[in-house]
């Protein structure tokens, strides 16, 4: 019999990659054959590029790895940092730190509603999803001077205190956002066309999710129960009152739904956190006071010879953690994002690894692919939720 | 008012057309086609007939014609998509074995 | 000279050469704020505004799209083929255009350019033509994503034209005639609901036994114009922009304008099996000159509807997948299209003889 | 009028009709035999049979020739390559048998044909052909018009089965 199968090549210019993936898929018909992510078109070096610069300086290179959620990942990485200085910061550092996070998940997963909508052809759910993206730009916006690449999180607390009036808008949101969420599951939940599309579709099994290290609402579609928030708690999560959505069939419906869960527990858990800030003080301490690893506030530089002193050595030379090595993962939107730091005792760390969500879950492409049809491998990728920069760094 | 003459004569030249294309060419799809013309100069034929008899029943067997060349269409095509699967090549002269 | 003007074909052509002229004017002016309305439509569902900075209100924003289209570079791929490259723009708006020929816009013999007695079989030819564009294009362009876009769009619309023209049937054993301005009369009128004292007008889509062949026709109707759910030839999320990848210019525009073409055509020969044509009411109130006039109105005001209801679609519903939009066609659409044609014609006969 | 026409669509006819022959792509062929099929619509209109020439076009342009345009595009045949010397003998024969016929068919066509029995008009003219097609399939020929749904039918599972590709047992299209 002859070989039927013919080679097509998904990207890197296309529109439905969600960036420069190129997936090459060797097609029987409309059937996908076999399917094989090709990476690396927007690498960036950015861990060698660690290697290079202080601690301090590597923040904003982890804005631009998941550019949708850029405080999980600052978060992501202070969290090593801190873990290899043997700092801690303050309760209500923590607090802001959670609420905004949460904030970052809900952006991230609105945008990941929208594109994957439009993926599958529904393109009105996507004007809705960034109306409240736009929102949470604007928060960013408040505290960090930035929109998209904010850089908030220092090493040890916060770039500078959270502005007045933003727990106010914080908290507006907050309360606007289940009828938005409504108003998005009113367009797809039931349709039945987006069911058809999505049941079913995409499968990957608990035990092939796990083999394959996935992580994240793909783990939790296909019904593993494991949320680094809850498993191995960072920044007082343990505190907080929340649930873990889990799937059952693995299917990219039960990834969107724990997704669309996910939204409204965020949602949950920002409340929360407004309610702890207010109680810790609308205004406060947001940084450790060690200075031999942070900058002492502004005014204290004007007073104190010996701040004067610390706050030169630090944007001099940056800082000095001891030799060893730390891991921290977050629960970032698209899984578990994990900073690997190894310190030789220099100002700049001797190694730097990202295990980045998307790079991992990618893996599951073609596992979910395979045997299904092309339009199939629209809404894995799409399910998977990547981003390319986080997946090349 | 058109003589049937000419319309005859058309007919011929379409169906000796058809003629020509199942000898000279050699892709199966075309010879395919080839088939179709004789058939329509049978069915311009049947026409003039039926209007120059001032008869529908002429009209009828084109129906008919049409239908047959439908079903012919549908299972010669599969043969030839078949033979192609099994051969890689829709030229006549290099599909002459029976074993497949 | 005289002689010439009294000649009866002579005026036929003359006449119908000014109704096409006149029609083909207008369509094009349509086909602009139709694209306009869309996205007008389109963005206040969407919660912006749509165009609104070129001319007042964002009027002139697809005219000048179209000055623009003209302008633009057009690009040939270098393994196209040619020939058939250029003639496939033509061919997807070709059969669009000369389904209008038959379409009864108002009361004849003003607003009918020519009844043909088989008009309805005018439009099923020409739509089953409109294949071709999107076939021919897909394949000459010689890319492997328009190639897929060609080959599922012959599959789709031969698929559905089935169910199409099947639902068609009940229509012509009702009116008894192919010709489309026959069926269009035999919807004029009234009829009353039986043991009832209601009066509705006898259009169509308002006998029961015409319910589900509308259903059957608006669905497939969405298939063969290629929209949303069933946009899977030009499925951008997946074939990057289908048939029409490697065209530019004005040959792609000429892809967009036979979609709004089809849109509009599909529209109209819906209104004129299931709604009524151009009855409405009030027509014989207005008298001779200004009820024709109401008419049209009517006839125009139907085409609003629906074409806002294509609109409306469009732009809530996700794609459906290929082989799901297959099994639709085949394994529900058209069994019960059949169906649907037993019945009524078991019930036609029933009421002729009861 | 109509004889001027008929002479166009004659003459569109044969044009298209060698090009089909003489073309070496087979999808220019294809294209080719869809004008001469349109064409032939065009002279069936000529000669009364509205509907036979609408059913045309359906039938053989709508459906016959797109799964001949699907089938050559599905198996992205190359141009014919014609060479060698058996080719051209036979490519000879070819052109002079068909000539021969031609040249016989045009013989017989000269004899003059007797116009037939007369009447006013082809039955149903006046409400167009369709309804009387239509009586005379469901008395006249009924038995041969269920003939034809039968031959139908039993293409359409032939050629099913020919095309289905053998899939091994368990194994389900996803």
């Amino acid at each position: 019999m002859r070989n039927e199968t013919m080679t097509l090549n998904m990207g890197p210019q296309h529109p439905s990659t969600h960036g420069v993936l190129r997936v090459a898929l060797e097609l029987d018909g409309e059937t996908i054959v076999r399917c094989k992510p090709v990476i690396g078109y927007l690498h960036t070096g950015m861990e060698k590029q660690a290697e290079y610069k202080t601690y301090t300086q590597s923040i904003p290179q982890t804005d631009r790895m998941d550019y949708i959620s850029p405080m999980s990942n600052n978060l992501a990485f202070c969290l090593a940092v801190e873990k290899l200085l043997g700092i801690e910061p303050p309760a209500r550092v923590q607090a802001i730190r959670v609420l905004l996070t949460e904030l970052t998940r809900i952006s991230s997963h609105v945008v990941w509603m929208g594109t994957h909508a439009i993926d599958l052809g529904a393109l009105t759910v996507f004007w809705y999803t960034f109306r409240e993206r736009e929102k949470i730009l604007s928060i960013y916006e408040q505290v960090s001077g930035a929109r998209m690449t904010s850089g908030y999180f220092r090493v040890g607390g916060l770039a500078m205190d959270i502005p007045a009036g933003l727990l106010d808008r914080c908290q507006k949101f907050v309360d606007e956002m289940p009828a938005h969420i409504d108003e998005y599951e009113r367009l797809l939940t039931r349709n039945p066309i987006w069911l058809a599309r999505t049941k079913g579709v995409a499968v990957v099994s608990a035990q092939d999710a796990i083999a394959w290290g996935l992580t994240g609402p793909v783990l939790r579609g296909s019904g593993v129960n494991w949320d680094l928030r809850r498993n191995e708690p960072y920044s007082g999560y343990e505190t907080y009152d929340f649930d873990v959505p889990l799937g059952s069939r693995g299917d990219a419906y039960d990834r969107y739904q724990v997704r669309v869960q996910e939204m409204r527990e965020a949602t949950k858990i920002a409340g929360q956190a407004i309610r702890r800030i207010r109680e810790l003080g609308e205004t406060g301490p947001y940084r450790v006071r060690d200075f031999k690893y942070v900058l002492p506030e502004r005014a204290e530089v004007k007073t104190s010879m010996e701040a004067l002193i610390h706050h030169f050595k630090i944007v001099a030379h940056g800082f000095f953690p001891p030799v060893g090595e730390a891991y921290a993962a977050v629960e970032a939107p698209k899984g578990e994002l994990g900073f690997y730091l190894v310190s030789d005792g220099t100002a700049r760390p001797w190694r730097m690894k990202v295990r980045s969500p998307s790079f991992i879950n990618l893996q599951g492409l073609p596992v979910m692919t395979e045997g299904g049809m092309l339009a199939d491998v629209i809404a894995a990728i799409g399910s998977i939720d990547i981003v390319l920069g986080e997946v090349d760094r | 008012m058109i003589p049937i003459g000419w319309t005859l004569t058309l007919s011929a030249v379409l169906f000796c057309i058809g003629v020509a294309g199942v000898l000279v060419r050699r892709n199966a799809l075309v010879i395919f086609m080839s088939i179709e013309l004789m058939l329509n100069a049978a069915n311009l034929a049947f026409v003039a007939f039926a209007h120059q008899m001032r008869s529908l029943d002429g009209q009828i067997f084109v129906f008919f014609v049409m239908t047959v060349a439908a079903a012919e269409v549908a299972v010669g095509l599969a043969i030839i998509v078949n033979v192609f699967r099994l051969r890689e090549t829709v030229f006549v002269d290099e599909i002459n074995l029976l074993k497949g | 000279m005289t002689a010439l003007w009294s000649n009866a074909i002579f005026q036929v052509a003359l006449w119908a050469t000014v109704k096409v002229a006149i029609i083909l004017g207008v369509l094009l002016g349509v086909v602009t704020y139709l694209i306009f309305a869309e996205r007008k439509i389109c963005g206040h569902m969407q919660a912006r505004t749509g165009p609104n900075r070129v001319g007042p209100l964002g009027l002139l924003q697809t005219p000048l799209d179209v000055v623009k289209l003209l302008f633009k570079e057009e690009f040939i791929p270098a393994q196209a083929n040619k020939v058939v490259f250029h003639i496939a723009p033509v061919l997807a708006v070709f059969p669009a255009i000369v389904t209008f020929s038959v379409i009864p816009l108002g009361p004849p013999p003003m607003f009918v350019v020519t009844d043909v007695n088989v008009g309805l079989l005018v439009f099923l030819a020409m739509s089953s033509l409109g294949v071709y564009a999107i076939t021919l294009a897909g394949w000459s362009s010689n890319n492997k994503y328009a190639l897929l876009g060609g080959l599922r769009s012959a599959a789709q619309m031969i698929s559905y034209e089935l169910a199409l023209g099947l639902s068609t049937i009940p229509v012509i054993l009702r009116a008894g005639t192919l010709s489309l301005v026959g069926i269009v009369d035999s919807q004029a009128g009234t009829y009353l609901i039986p043991g009832t004292k209601l009066a509705l007008p006898s259009w169509g889509i308002l006998h029961w036994y015409l319910v589900l062949p509308f259903v059957i026709f608006l669905v497939c109707s969405f298939a063969e114009t290629n929209r949303a759910p069933f946009d899977l030839p030009e499925a951008e999320g997946e074939l990057v922009a289908g048939f029409h990848t490697e065209y530019s210019s004005m040959k792609w525009a000429m892809f967009f304008l036979g979609e709004y073409f089809n849109m509009i055509v599909i529209c109209s020969i819906m209104i004129t099996l299931f709604f009524g044509g151009w009855h409405g009411p009030f027509m014989d109130v207005l008298g001779p000159v200004f009820g024709p006039l109401l008419g049209l109105g009517w006839f125009l005001l139907k085409l609003g509807v629906f074409l806002f209801f294509f609109i409306w679609v469009r732009w809530t519903f996700p794609r459906l997948r290929y082989d799901q939009l297959m099994n639709f066609g085949w394994k529900v659409l058209l069994p019960a299209a059949i169906a649907n044609v037993l019945i009524a014609a078991v019930w036609l006969y029933w009421r002729a003889n009861a | 009028m109509v004889p001027y026409l008929f002479m166009g669509f004659g003459a569109l006819l044969v044009a298209t009709a060698l090009m089909v022959v003489l073309h070496r792509n087979p999808v220019t062929s294809a294209l080719f035999l869809v004008l001469s099929f349109c064409s032939l619509a065009g002279i069936y209109l000529l000669l009364q049979a509205e509907f036979l020439g609408f059913v045309q076009i359906i039938v053989y342009a709508g459906a016959i020739m797109v799964l001949f345009l699907f089938v050559i595009m599905y198996l992205n045949l190359p141009h014919d390559v014609e060479h060698g010397a058996h080719i051209a003998l036979r490519r000879g024969i070819g052109w002079m048998v068909g000539a021969l016929l031609l040249l016989f068919s045009l013989l017989l066509a000269r004899r003059g044909w007797s116009p037939g029995p007369e009447a006013a008009l082809l039955p149903g003219a006046e409400h167009g052909n369709a309804g009387a097609i239509g009586r005379a399939l469901y008395s006249r020929y009924l038995f041969p018009f269920e003939i034809t749904s039968m031959l139908l039918l039993v293409a359409m599972v032939g050629a099913i089965v020919l095309t289905k590709t053998r899939r091994p047992a368990g194994e389900e299209r996803p």
